[in-house]
């Protein structure tokens, strides 16, 4: 069963409300190792791609999350707008035109976004970011389709390997980002990007499960 | 959390407001996306200095815009970098058809917003250079972090960059000047009490009545170390000593490469300070330190400077990069040449920084 | 306490010779007595304004010394008037043969200790006038108090009499021209947080995290009235309507008579502010507020002034007159005519307060 | 037996040891209804005379008086500074070139100090400050005398009336001073310069005591 457009939008929708919902644990998240404005600013970000959703009316899913992309980087800022934004803008890309897509296109669309965070935040996994949520989540994704998973299943997989790998930024040492000037003192705090990574992965699930249901 | 403000959300914009009704001489204010600009932009034939970062250290980067400073500032929402098209809508309005330099902190938020601007700065046929300021040795090495976070030699950076662009230096003259600015310029700072986010409504760290954090930023964030509070001769000496003794220190940024028309990855290094060297004596206050302790630093830092070989030829002393009513200060130490002075002494006339004019 | 200093007893002897070390090329500090005053003083002439005060009010006075404002200020303790020795030997140093203007805040350790200076300082044959500044609106009568506190207008009074000794102005003249400032000037402020001595070591009062008080004096001391928090707007409004709706304040000075050669009572009124006035409108924070919050309130005190007809054409935005790290702020307006606006333009050269110079 | 110019000197270093014993308890009477400085002040306004010390040697009691009055004009500052200050030159005036004196030209010397403060301080009993604990107590050591009470007795009189003084501060509002200008919201608080004041007569009667025994 194909993924359609009218999912990707409950998807922007229902994620708009996690992130409320999540916005002073997020923050939490970034006073202890940042500057305490991770989760005002998703939301900022969330609440502006659904200020363009009457525009959405018609669109293919690509056009969609480009449109979503360019709305976080001009109202997020931070380093979380430039990177999510991208991720967006490049999943659009990879989504160009489609209308429905397969959960192959979306393992290409999350490729293309992780590798846009990678190139704009010259980083890579294990310095404590966000990629440590997403990338093991794209791992398990394919793994679980070329194990011929259902898609609630393998979305299942993907969420619990994006929690997984989430947690795993506890113990890092933080490289990247404000975090990394703490050195030594980030470690046993989990990175809010990667919180709010593995969050937009189980909202992709709860709409799998809606759907599936 | 207590707070001259209305809603939390509208501080920015209320701020911005307020600027643009005090300041009409000097400085107009554009919403949505918000930057201030200089009130006879553009400036003809001038090259146009763009600043940006989160909102929250006032003056900088909003109260610097003016005559001999920027041309226009682009304020984030507190602590939080700007978004690209506050920086492409600023360089459109004040671009002089001399080309913009962008003068930005090393955060990747602010490295990272500020690259995509000047891609679509240049898209739109707009010669944009950035300089990137990086002198906190508070950060020690560059491979493991984001390298060293730009603080107190912005200000002074925005000064003497701000001069030379009055003054007629061309683009690229100018991006060198701002590179050697940076090159010569090491801060380091401290707290004695956090500050909070107006959005985030708590402070973004605690800290006991008997102590105080070592290397902080200028984002409320906490600093490298915690420590027993100690006097003010002894906190000026850790922060002289640290910025005084550093170690040459190098790092690769990636600057804009004119020619080739990509980014490219350039190595730089700062020269340690020497006996015999000029300086430029910054003691900052963080925002919510009486005014009355600033000069029992200076006093202290002028010794210990003496001490070294260092002298002193000009200063600055005040709230001019803060984090909103944290407590503390910062010291920087900028090694100065005849022209560096010349440019420093030029008339200013911006809000937040003013003389001979 | 947490600050910023060595130890609390020496925090005034530290800053004088910090602000020494700082602005050679501005100012002269003496120590024993302790007073600050012009490089180039005395200048021959010219009549030497002298201010002077408890110390924790920084930039004020200190700060306020040079070209085109005080010839000295002579610095208490930390909210401790100064004592007659040092504003005698202040003037027997800046004393350049036109006499001296004393600028008193009202405050009675401020007022017996300048009239002593003044009567040993006519002893030793310099002519002395004193005029008293008392703008403090929080203060409703004159007759069951020491009368309204000098604070905002001080500032302004200082950078106005300054400009016009600089241009020339004779003792009697200048005498009257600082009580006019004084007369259309009035202000109020407000705290969010107290603030603490350093020999004292804890706040002089304290507030709820909900509570607020206003009224308040420049000296830590607690306010007329604590109410809860309330925003920005409605604070601003608070002020700004207390200071534009005061009725007329009838008071009576001691003034040196020098005809007569003794101290005489004269009365004074402060006339209400009324549509179509001129005002400068001065945005002061306390200390310890975050300089982003400063243009919230100028934005509400621009639009009140607009809807009662008064009409700004200069203002001034800033940490002038402070109370250590306390956070809150207070507002003057100070109405004006031709005049005081050509003298609040000259050029001033000091640590605090600069332009044109 | 007359007052010796060595029992003033007692006083003034006793008085300096209370007042150094007392300054928190001062400044803390002052930080409720003013600026958290008197007792402050008035230890370094003593400090101050037991430095001049070395200058007493030989002189009259109205000269040390005087030299004492000036080193608080000259180091006190506040409204503390001035008058004490005033006070003890008034007083030394009052003494001038007496090496003893006795309980009559003590009341001569307390009522010039009186007036002294009255003048510049252009104050008067009943508005809650030191003068409300001064005037009593040289109306009490007045009646004493004309009682024909023993010096001791006397002054324990005049410090009763000192200390009764202070303690009538408290209901009143203020009306002089910082405190005026919290109007109703001075009273219930003990007057801090009363306070200094009763100590100085407390410290008195103490010298006294000790000549007595
Ligand atoms: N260079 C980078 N590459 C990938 N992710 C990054 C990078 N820098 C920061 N991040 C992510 O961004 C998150 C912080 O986002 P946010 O708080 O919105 O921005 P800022 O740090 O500018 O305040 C971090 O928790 C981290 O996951
Ligand atoms: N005009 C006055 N006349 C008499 N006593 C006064 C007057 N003003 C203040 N005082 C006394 O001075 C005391 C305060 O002294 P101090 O704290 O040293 O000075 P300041 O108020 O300047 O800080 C008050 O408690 C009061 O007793
Ligand atoms: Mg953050
Ligand atoms: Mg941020
Ligand atoms: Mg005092
Ligand atoms: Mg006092």
């Amino acid at each position: 069963m194909p993924i359609t457009v009218e999912k990707v939008k409950e998807f922007l929708q229902r994620a708009t409300e996690v992130l409320k919902e999540n916005r002073e644990y997020l923050t939490e998240l970034d006073s202890a190792i940042g500057d305490a404005d991770h989760g005002i600013n998703m939301d900022r970000g969330f609440q502006a791609i659904m200020s363009r959703f009457p525009t959405f009316e018609g669109k293919d899913a690509g056009t969609i999350l480009k449109t979503a992309g360019m709305a976080l980087v001009s109202t997020v800022g931070g380093a979380g707008g430039p990177l999510y934004g991208t991720a967006f803008m490049q999943a659009g890309m990879a989504l160009q035109g489609k209308y429905e897509f397969t959960l192959e296109d979306l393992v290409k669309a999350l490729e293309a976004a992780l590798k846009g965070i990678m190139n704009l935040g010259k980083s890579k996994p294990g310095e404590k970011t966000m990629i440590d949520a997403i990338a093991p989540a794209i791992e398990a994704l394919k793994k679980a389709l070329a194990n011929g998973a259902d898609p609630v299943k393998a979305l299942e997989e993907t969420t619990r390997a994006a929690e997984e790998g989430m947690k795993a930024t506890i113990p890092m040492i933080a490289q990247k980002g404000r975090a990394s000037y703490l050195g030594e003192r980030s470690i046993g705090h989990q990175d809010p990007g990667a919180t709010s990574s593995y969050l937009l992965f189980r909202t992709m699930l709860e709409i799998a499960q809606k759907q599936g249901s | 959390m207590k707070k001259l403000i209305n809603k939390p959300e509208d501080v920015v914009k209320e701020e911005l407001e307020g600027l643009a009704l005090a300041y009409p001489d000097m400085i107009k204010v554009h919403f949505d996306p918000n930057f201030v600009y200089r009130a006879d932009a553009p400036v003809k034939g001038k090259v146009a200095v763009i600043s940006g970062g989160g909102s929250g250290h006032e003056p900088m980067h909003g109260g610097f815009v003016g005559m001999g400073m920027l041309d226009a500032a682009c304020p984030g929402q507190v602590f939080t970098s700007p978004t690209p098209d506050q920086m492409l809508e600023a360089a459109k309005t004040v671009h002089g058809g001399a080309g913009i330099l962008y003068i930005v902190k090393n955060y990747s938020g602010d490295i990272m917003n500020f690259e995509m601007a000047a891609d679509m700065a240049r898209a739109e046929g707009i010669r944009v250079l950035s300089v990137i300021i990086d002198d906190d040795v508070a950060v020690k090495d560059s491979l493991y972090t984001q390298g060293r976070r730009g603080v107190g030699t912005t200000v002074l950076a925005e000064k003497i960059v701000g001069a030379a662009a009055e003054k007629g230096y061309e683009l690229k003259r100018l991006a060198a000047l701002c590179t050697k600015v940076n090159l010569n310029g090491r801060s380091m700072g401290m707290a004695l009490t956090p500050c909070t986010v107006p959005m985030a409504g708590k402070p973004t760290f605690q800290l006991a009545e008997d102590e105080m954090e070592i290397g902080i930023g200028i984002h409320g964030e906490p600093g490298r170390e915690r420590m027993k509070l100690k006097t003010a001769d002894e906190i000026t000496e850790m922060l002289a000593l640290s910025i005084i003794d550093d170690p040459p220190y190098r790092r690769t940024h990636r600057i804009f490469d004119e020619e080739k028309g990509e980014w490219v990855d350039v190595d730089l290094e700062s020269p340690p300070f020497k006996p015999g060297d000029k300086v430029l004596a910054f003691v900052n206050s963080m925002g919510g330190t009486p005014l009355i302790e600033l000069p029992i630093i200076y006093r202290k830092l002028h010794e210990i400077c003496n001490k070294k070989g260092l002298k002193i030829v000009r200063n600055l002393i005040g709230p001019y990069i803060t984090s909103l009513e944290m407590q503390g200060c910062s010291i920087t130490l900028l090694r100065m040449d005849e022209e560096m002075i010349e440019l420093w002494d030029a008339p200013v006339r911006t809000p937040g920084l003013r003389w001979k004019a």
